[in-house]
């Protein structure tokens, strides 16, 4: 295909805002009259932090859903322009805050990507460990929100209760229960700690019969089962054409997992199924995350079983901190402990795109280098921006209170979608 | 007219009152522990021994509140409002009989004969209290709220209305004393057959009296507000509806009219299908005074078990969606509650053979 | 291998409701149960209990200075910290010891070292390049104040947090 | 009853009546009524009627407003705008008020049962047995006919206000 | 690239198998930086001559095979067959040579500046935590660049003197020395000051004043600037501030009318220390210690920080626009033979032109600057104090030279003959007007960055930037055209000094659209001929030569004679020491 430039004619940004202000204001039909607009959030118990959605309503039913996003924007990708890589890792713990570890992660695997590097298998696993649990915890809270959207707040409190053991692993791991910011490029910031694999092992035995427990709650419920099948359908085209990822893709029946498709990390080496759905709807996305994390579990499991010794870090002693008990005593680490931390990696210039399959979809961060210690772009492909594009051609046709459910099965972030 | 009946008739206004209210600030209390316990938390404990006295905390709270008026509400009904929320639920226990006698006097504010279909006038009158502050409020969600509470509360009504006519078809009288008595002669509505153990008839009488029961209880659930059944206020829908824009002593209104709701809601399912304050094998107060308490307690355990049991539901279910609610109110328990009239009237002329 | 999740067609009785409606009231049933008699123990009634036993070591708290056994400030001051804090709330004014302290071969020390702690991110960065094994972040979770310049720790406050460290490297008794 | 009660619950049905006929907002006028109503229904009371004015607030109060609030919410009806007195139908109008009151005051003289006090009830009466008895015995026919015209009026509002499926 | 040098002998040089041309008498370390090749460095620094005892710029050397005919052997590839000295050879003290061949990246070379890194670090102190020059340090650079990044070393360091105080202004850590002996060379060759040396053998030698001197001549500073790693440091600076932590802002000295060119280092408003900035047409790579350090005063405790006008016989403060207009209101009460204006040398260009601007639309002919000498040297320092005499020459064209006004001015003072005086940037103190007389003027428009006598009796005070908070540009002694950047934002409501003209003349009644600091410079560069055809961006950092006059001052030789001289010195030495 021969490669031809198009322009593409661009209004000033001010035409730009005037015209989609005067969309948002302008009739849709003729019979406005009849309708109502309904502005739900920014701060609205069902829209899972800042998300405002503006509805347009005829009756309960509604004909128009705008989405208006940006009251979380922090700029974390212009942040991540004027600070060293592994400065930026603190920041990914608050684009998919319900999962940091496995932000944390894949950002790490991002910029060795940059690197070129490798890190040994013992921190394959441990990040591996790091993602799957990160994903139960994130599925539990996306599981209970969807549950207390829709009314049943008891479901919440139990995953919730669960999603309290997981972070006493992390604080365990990590030490910090929420702001993990485990990751640094090359490596982790510590070792798996003693206790770590016993406690997981008990997390995981014990995990199964509290989720037994929501499932019986919840899906042969026949109250939850009409409030969410055949609500919110997303066809397989449609899933594709918005660019989905995650549980709200695999929920329309699409096989799309990327630790499948691009096996990173070393996800090759475990045994574990893609879930998918079929119908697209709610219910379908919902009874995804369930499985899935039966799913993690299993991966948990052998991660345990195959977990290997040895070093976790990449020995790049250039662009590594040493050990302070080196950088304590001798001269060579301590002049290298200097130079790493006041200027950062010696990074090669260059561009790359690395994606990981988070709890919430493809989290993708495109780093454009022009070396040395600071990106010269980053770009955050956050699931949950992309995932909620497709909110103005779901929710026309649904009723208001289809909405939370809607909104509860898709399962966003807006620390990410905003980010 | 006469002085001691008037005398009796304002203590007994005044000592139900007292307890009333008192049952609905520990109700909110007692929600909030149940709530916690049921979903593995500890709820309020901290103020007074075991949390007890919250509810006065709660109280203090919501008095100190800024009571704010929106610019643009309809100042008058949205004042009014929350007041027509409470009146109608203090109102109807009028004439609940919440005991036997005591020192002779009849445990009931007020017996008249037509006590059921007082309850149902003026609790009927209670819908207004949420439309017209969804109105009032001049806002879209508790617009909303104001909307699905008057759709909902008509159609439920319905079956409710209903569901009692059966009582009524045996006890042949609307008198809510004498609903009473029927049960301690005959048996509790829910078993029917108690005193009469030998006749299958009244076995089967049984059958339609647990699902006129059920049907009762669920409308009430729906008449007052709870999940499953809480659309006006929907949360996560209408982020509060109806009382959105309320805040201070005038949400405290609502929050008290909600559960004041509740407890006369069961009193009235207490008074028609569990017995009233009877109990097996306790005396009434004609007996002695000490018996005569002992009702009143009966009555009010009863009604406390039914608490706990609207609390308990609230806290296991999810919600119905408004057009789901509308489907199941007209076009299942409205046709169940009328063909049990049709099942209770043709096993009726039975049930005194044998 | 993808599986796909069976979707639960439900029969005439779970579509009566009742059947869920009434599992679901004996698990909720279950847990109040529980909770009653005391088998349930998930939360920690906080000011009187607390999670400090079960902190790891390496738990990130509040940030603070640490002296060695000598009683020396470990800090010297380097603006390491400073310079790697995501959020900038670290600030140092770095002087010179006076000659007749006990300590004058260290040269350098902070005059002033403050944090923000309502800047504070608590993500450790100030501990892992510190080279001098001075900053720690310590158990401290509870940090309050009234107003925005009592969050603001400075020197002797996160000295008090941070207390005497034992084990530490002590590089600087070599020096003459 | 006292006379006391009965001239504030009169006056109360009275000027809120008046109420829903001057007052421009439509919610207003529909509260207007409803306490109307229920001045209405102690009047009622006031005459042992209990079912008849228990009924009244069920139904009139309890029902019929609130669907008529929920008619006037859904429209989203505004305060009416204040028109210029059309004077000479003004006075057209009382004189047509005053003339039927005259002529009611006339008819009520001049029929004797209406001077004779009622004898009190029977205090065991009770009004819905009545009702009951008099509907289902003296009137079974024509009840049942009317049940049947209303059911028939529901049936077809039903099919009128059902929409075209689009 | 050969047409443009007029040196006729070119040497064809391989440097890492690429060949290229330089002309004879280029250092092999400087024809490698020419083509783009950095090799490390310690002792070498091009301004000084090269002792070559630091080894760190080791690099493989060979020439062509010659064969029989004294001709280079041709190799398959038509390129000379090179043989390479088996020994690595130093590249700084080694000038080019026809058909030399140079490997910087060879494994022997890596190996080479690994094992020197290694035996430069082993006695080095543990203390970049304390040390000034990390974050600038070559120790650290070169030790991740070039280095090992595990030590081997098990042994106890050499101890030797720490805080050994050389001199006022800068204070010598031995310990961190490596013994490169620039310091040395500096003071010998530069500052003509011999006062350095060596003592003691091994690794046990130790830099040290020699007895009875002190490091304190008036550019002992530069030594700082040069030294490699963080031995010498200065007194001033010393554990201040991070260098990785101050902005660096390109500018130039306003201490005297050389005009040095600066890097401004601050952080945050405060400036942190002043360093050289290359630029051969002016300072070389030096600077004075009297200009480096003469920036203390902005943070005085007497800087003026608000618009005050005397109100009651007190000044109390106002905001600008306020203070502008009462200034314009005093002025224009009188006549233009009534009003005098003390300009400053130290002014801008723009400042100087709009006060002439104010000058001619009050019709003032009072008008002149304060001359401001001291003693120079033959080095930099100049006698001339003012930076912008010259300027002040071009723009407020002076009948006279510069000064000579002033005692008629303050003759007319005294008479009671000038009634308003206008004191820009300057103390009337030196003119012989006594803070009596000043205090009885109907009107005293002080414009100042410090409070003064002057200031304190003015009737209206106007507080204005300093050297390095505005932009703009001066001319320096020898006619060149240089500018100040902006390091800096003034403290509290102190403005840049050419908005308060601007805006006292716009209140007077003249000057227009002037928005910017660069539309002043284009009204000077369309008024006066000198600037023509400039605007204060393309000025550049390394100025412009708009003056004819002589750029290097002849009493000073020149670097290069310098360095000659030095290499003459030490080959003679060297001759000797082999005998």
């Amino acid at each position: 295909m021969p490669f031809t430039t198009r322009e593409i004619e661009l209004p000033d940004p001010v035409t730009r805002v005037a015209a989609a202000d005067a969309a948002l204001r302008e009739p849709a039909d003729a019979d406005i009259g009849e309708k109502m607009v309904l502005n739900m959030g920014p701060s609205h118990p069902a829209t899972h932090g800042v998300l405002r959605l503006i509805l347009e309503l005829d009756g309960e039913i509604i004909t128009k859903a705008t989405p208006d996003i940006g009251f979380l924007h922090r700029g974390d990708e212009k942040i991540a322009e004027n600070m060293q890589y592994n400065q930026f890792v603190p920041y990914t713990d608050r684009l998919d805050y319900l999962a940091p570890l496995s932000n944390n992660v894949a950002y790490a695997l991002a910029v060795e990507k940059l690197m070129a590097w490798e890190i040994p298998p013992r921190g394959k696993a441990i990040r591996t460990i790091c993602c799957e649990t990160s994903r139960i915890s994130s599925h539990l809270m996306g599981l209970g929100a969807m549950a207390l959207d829709l009314g049943a707040m008891t479901v919440f409190l139990y995953t919730f209760t669960e999603r309290e053991k997981l972070y006493d692993l992390f604080e365990l791991l990590t030490g910090a229960r929420f702001t993990t910011s485990y990751t640094r490029v090359g490596g982790q910031i510590r070792d798996l700690p003693e206790h770590f694999i016993p406690q997981l092992k008990k997390f995981l035995d014990d995990f199964g019969p509290s989720l037994d427990e929501c499932d019986k709650l919840l899906t042969r419920n026949r109250i939850f089962v009409d409030r969410t099948k055949d609500i919110g359908v997303i066809s397989k085209e449609r899933a594709i054409a918005y660019a989905l990822s995650g549980p709200n893709l695999r929920g329309s029946g699409i096989e799309h997992d990327l630790r499948h498709k691009h096996p990173y990390l070393d996800y090759d080496n475990y045994d574990f199924d893609v879930v998918i759905g079929s119908a697209g709807d709610c219910y379908d996305r919902y009874l995804v995350r369930i499985e899935e994390m039966r799913q993690s579990v299993r991966i948990l499991r052998q991660v345990i079983d195959k977990l290997p010794g040895g070093p976790i870090n990449v020995a790049d002693w250039k662009n590594m901190t040493p050990p302070k008990s080196r950088v304590m005593t001798k001269m060579e680490e301590l002049i290298h402990h200097f130079i790493v931390v006041t200027e950062g990696l010696d990074a090669p210039p260059g561009e790359i795109y690395f994606a990981a399959e988070n709890p919430k979809g493809e989290l993708g961060f495109y780093i454009n280098s022009r070396g040395g210690g600071v990106p010269y772009r980053l770009k955050i492909r956050a699931p949950s921006f992309v995932n909620l594009s497709i909110l103005p051609e779901l929710l026309p046709g649904c009723m208001v209170s289809d909405v939370p459910a809607v909104l509860g099965s898709l399962d966003f972030v807006m620390g990410e979608c905003d980010r | 007219m006469d002085f001691a009946f008037v005398v009796t008739s304002l203590l007994k206004i005044v000592g139900i009152l007292v307890v009333i209210l008192t049952m609905v600030s520990y109700a909110v209390y007692a929600e909030r522990r149940v709530s916690a316990f049921i979903q593995d938390r500890l709820g309020p404990n901290r103020v007074g021994p075991a949390g007890l006295f919250q509810p006065i905390a709660d109280m203090f709270k919501l008095l100190l509140k800024e009571d704010f008026t929106p610019r643009s509400a309809n100042t008058f009904y949205y004042w009014l409002a929350p007041c027509l929320a409470v009146m109608p639920a203090i109102i109807t226990i009028a004439v609940v009989p919440f005991g036997s006698t005591l020192f002779g006097v009849p445990m009931v504010i007020a017996d008249v004969n037509v006590g059921i279909l007082f309850v149902f006038a003026i609790a009927s009158l209670g819908v207004y209290g949420i439309v017209i502050g969804g109105w009032a409020s001049n806002s879209k969600y508790p617009f909303l709220g104001g909307i699905r509470s008057s759709a909902q509360m008509l159609s439920y009504e319905l079956s409710l209305g209903l569901a009692v006519i059966p009582v009524f078809l045996l006890v042949g009288n609307l008198r809510l004393t004498s609903v009473v008595r029927y049960q301690i002669e005959h048996g509790w509505f829910i078993a029917p057959f108690v005193g009469d153990w030998t006749n299958p008839w009244k076995w089967l009488l049984a059958i339609p009296m647990i699902i006129s029961f059920l049907v009762f209880m669920i409308a009430i659930f729906a008449e007052t507000n709870r999940l499953p059944f809480d659309l006006p206020e929907a949360e996560q829908e209408l982020a509060g509806g109806y009382n959105i824009e309320y805040s201070s002593m005038k949400f405290a209104l609502y929050f008290l009219g909600e559960y004041a709701a509740m407890i006369t809601g069961s009193a009235v399912i207490v008074t028609l299908f569990l017995g009233g304050w009877h109990f097996p094998g306790i005396p009434d107060g004609s007996h002695g005074w000490i018996f005569g308490l002992i009702n009143i307690a009966v009555f009010f355990a009863k009604v406390a078990a039914l608490i706990f049991i609207f609390m308990w539901v609230r806290w296991t279910l999810p919600r119905f969606r408004y057009d789901q609610l509308m489907r199941l109110g007209w076009l299942f328990f409205f046709e169940i509650a009328l063909v049990n009239i049709f099942l209770v009237a043709a096993i009726l002329p039975y049930t005194s053979r044998l | 291998m993808a599986i796909t999740v069976p979707r639960p067609k439900l029969n005439w009785r779970e579509r009566s409701y009742l059947p869920a409606i009434v599992a679901g009231l004996a698990i909720t049933f279950k847990h109040f149960k529980n909770m009653l008699l005391g088998r349930t123990k998930v939360t920690m009634q906080y000011p009187e209990q607390k999670w400090d036993s079960s902190l790891p070591d390496h738990y990130r708290g509040a940030p603070a200075l640490v002296q060695d056994e000598d009683g020396r400030v470990r800090c010297v001051a380097c603006q390491l910290c400073e310079f790697i804090c995501p959020p900038r709330a670290i600030k140092i004014i770095p002087g010179e010891i006076p000659s007749a302290d006990r300590f004058a071969k260290v040269e350098k020390y902070p005059e002033a070292f403050d944090i923000d702690m309502i800047r504070c991110i608590f993500c450790g960065m100030c501990e892992e390049v510190c080279p001098e094994q001075a900053i720690f972040l310590r158990k401290d979770y509870a940090i309050t104040g009234f107003t925005r310049a009592d969050m603001v720790h400075h020197k002797e406050k996160l000295l008090e947090i941070g207390g005497v460290m034992h084990g530490v490297v002590l590089k600087w008794n070599e020096k003459k | 009853m006292s006379p006391f009660l009965f001239w504030v619950f009169a006056l109360m049905t009275l000027i809120f009546g008046a109420a829903v006929v001057v007052n421009r907002n439509p919610v207003a006028s529909a509260l207007s009524l409803v306490v109307s109503f229920l001045g209405l229904a102690a009047l009622f009371m006031s005459l042992d009627a209990f079912f008849v004015g228990i009924i009244q607030v069920l139904v009139y109060a309890g029902a019929v407003m609130v669907l008529f609030l929920f008619i006037i919410m859904l429209l989203n009806l505004q305060a009416e705008e204040r028109r210029r007195i059309n004077w000479l139908a003004a006075a057209g109008g009382i004189g047509v008020a005053v003339i039927l009151l005259v002529q009611i005051c006339f008819v009520i003289g001049d029929f004797q049962a209406a001077q004779q006090t009622f004898p009190p009830l029977a205090g065991s009466t009770d009004d819905v047995w009545n009702i009951g008895a008099l509907l289902f015995r003296n009137y079974n026919l024509p009840f049942q006919i009317v049940g049947v015209l209303v059911l028939v009026a529901t049936v077809g509002v039903v099919l009128l206000s059902k929409r075209e499926p689009r | 690239m050969a047409d443009q040098t007029p040196s006729p002998q070119l040497f064809n040089v391989q440097i890492d198998g690429v060949w290229h041309q330089f002309p004879k008498g280029t250092r092999v370390i400087e024809a490698c930086a020419r083509v783009g090749v950095f090799v490390p460095r310690y002792c070498y620094h091009k301004k000084l001559s090269s002792p070559g005892n630091c080894r760190m710029c080791l690099i493989e050397m060979g020439f062509p095979r010659l064969g029989p005919d004294r001709k280079p052997e041709l190799g398959a590839d038509g390129k000379p067959i090179i043989n390479w000295i088996p020994r690595p050879q130093i590249s700084c003290a080694q000038d080019v040579s026809e058909g030399m061949a140079v490997r910087t990246n060879s494994p022997l070379v890596k190996e080479c500046q690994r094992g020197v890194m290694e035996f430069l670090l082993i006695n080095h102190p543990l203390d970049c935590p304390i040390c000034d020059q990390a974050g600038e340090c070559r120790l650290q650079e070169f030790s991740v660049d070039f280095g090992n990044s595990k030590s081997r070393f098990l042994e106890n360091k050499v101890k030797k003197p720490k805080n050994v105080v050389l001199g006022p202004r800068v204070t010598l850590d031995d310990e961190r020395c490596i013994l490169c002996s620039r310091c040395i060379r500096f003071c010998q060759e530069i500052a003509h000051d011999d006062v350095l040396g060596f003592v003691d053998r091994g690794s046990y030698t130790a830099l040290t004043a020699h007895p009875g001197k002190r490091l304190e001549n008036n550019y002992s500073l530069n030594t700082v600037d040069i030294c490699p790693v963080g031995a010498l440091t200065s007194t001033d600076f010393r554990f201040k501030m991070r260098v990785w932590f101050l902005k660096e802002t390109k500018s130039i000295c306003t201490s005297c009318a050389t005009g040095c060119n600066t890097i401004i280092g601050t952080r945050e408003d405060v400036i942190y220390r002043q360093t050289p900035r290359e630029n051969d047409h002016v300072n070389s790579c030096w600077m004075c210690d009297y200009g480096r350090l003469n920036f203390k005063y902005l943070e005085a405790e007497n800087r003026l920080l608000e618009p005050q006008i005397r109100s009651d016989g007190n000044l109390i403060a106002v905001d600008w626009p306020m203070a502008i207009a009462e200034a314009a209101l005093q002025l224009k009460q009188f006549a233009g033979h009534e009003i005098a204006i003390i300009a400053s040398g130290r002014m801008t260009n723009e400042e100087l032109w709009l006060t002439s601007q104010l000058a001619k639309s009050l019709g003032v002919q009072w008008i002149d600057i304060v001359p401001r000498r001291g003693p120079g040297d033959d080095i930099l320092l100049s006698e001339d104090r003012n930076p912008n005499t010259n300027g002040a020459r071009l723009i407020l064209r002076p009948t006279s030279e510069p000064g000579a006004k002033l005692t008629a001015i303050a003759e007319a003072v005294k008479s009671g003959e000038v009634k308003a005086l206008m004191i820009l940037k300057e103390n009337t103190m030196h003119l012989g007007i006594s803070v009596e007389q000043l205090a009885r003027l109907p009107a005293l428009i002080a414009m100042n960055v410090l409070s003064n006598e002057a200031t304190e009796k003015a009737t209206v005070v106007l507080p204005a930037c300093s050297f390095a908070e505005k932009r703009g540009s001066m001319i320096n002694g020898k006619g060149r055209l240089q500018r100040l950047n902006r390091a800096v934002r003034p403290p509290g409501n102190a403005r840049d000094d050419w908005e308060i003209l601007r805006d006292l003349l716009q209140a007077v009644g003249g000057g227009d659209s002037l928005s910017s600091v660069d539309d002043v410079f284009r009204r000077i560069s369309e008024t006066v001929p000198q600037f023509a055809g400039l605007t204060l961006s393309k000025i550049g950092d390394l100025g412009v030569h708009i003056l004819q006059m002589e750029e290097l001052p002849t009493m000073r030789p020149s670097d290069e004679e310098n360095i000659e001289q030095a290499v003459a010195i030490q080959a003679r030495r060297r001759a000797v020491r082999s005998h």
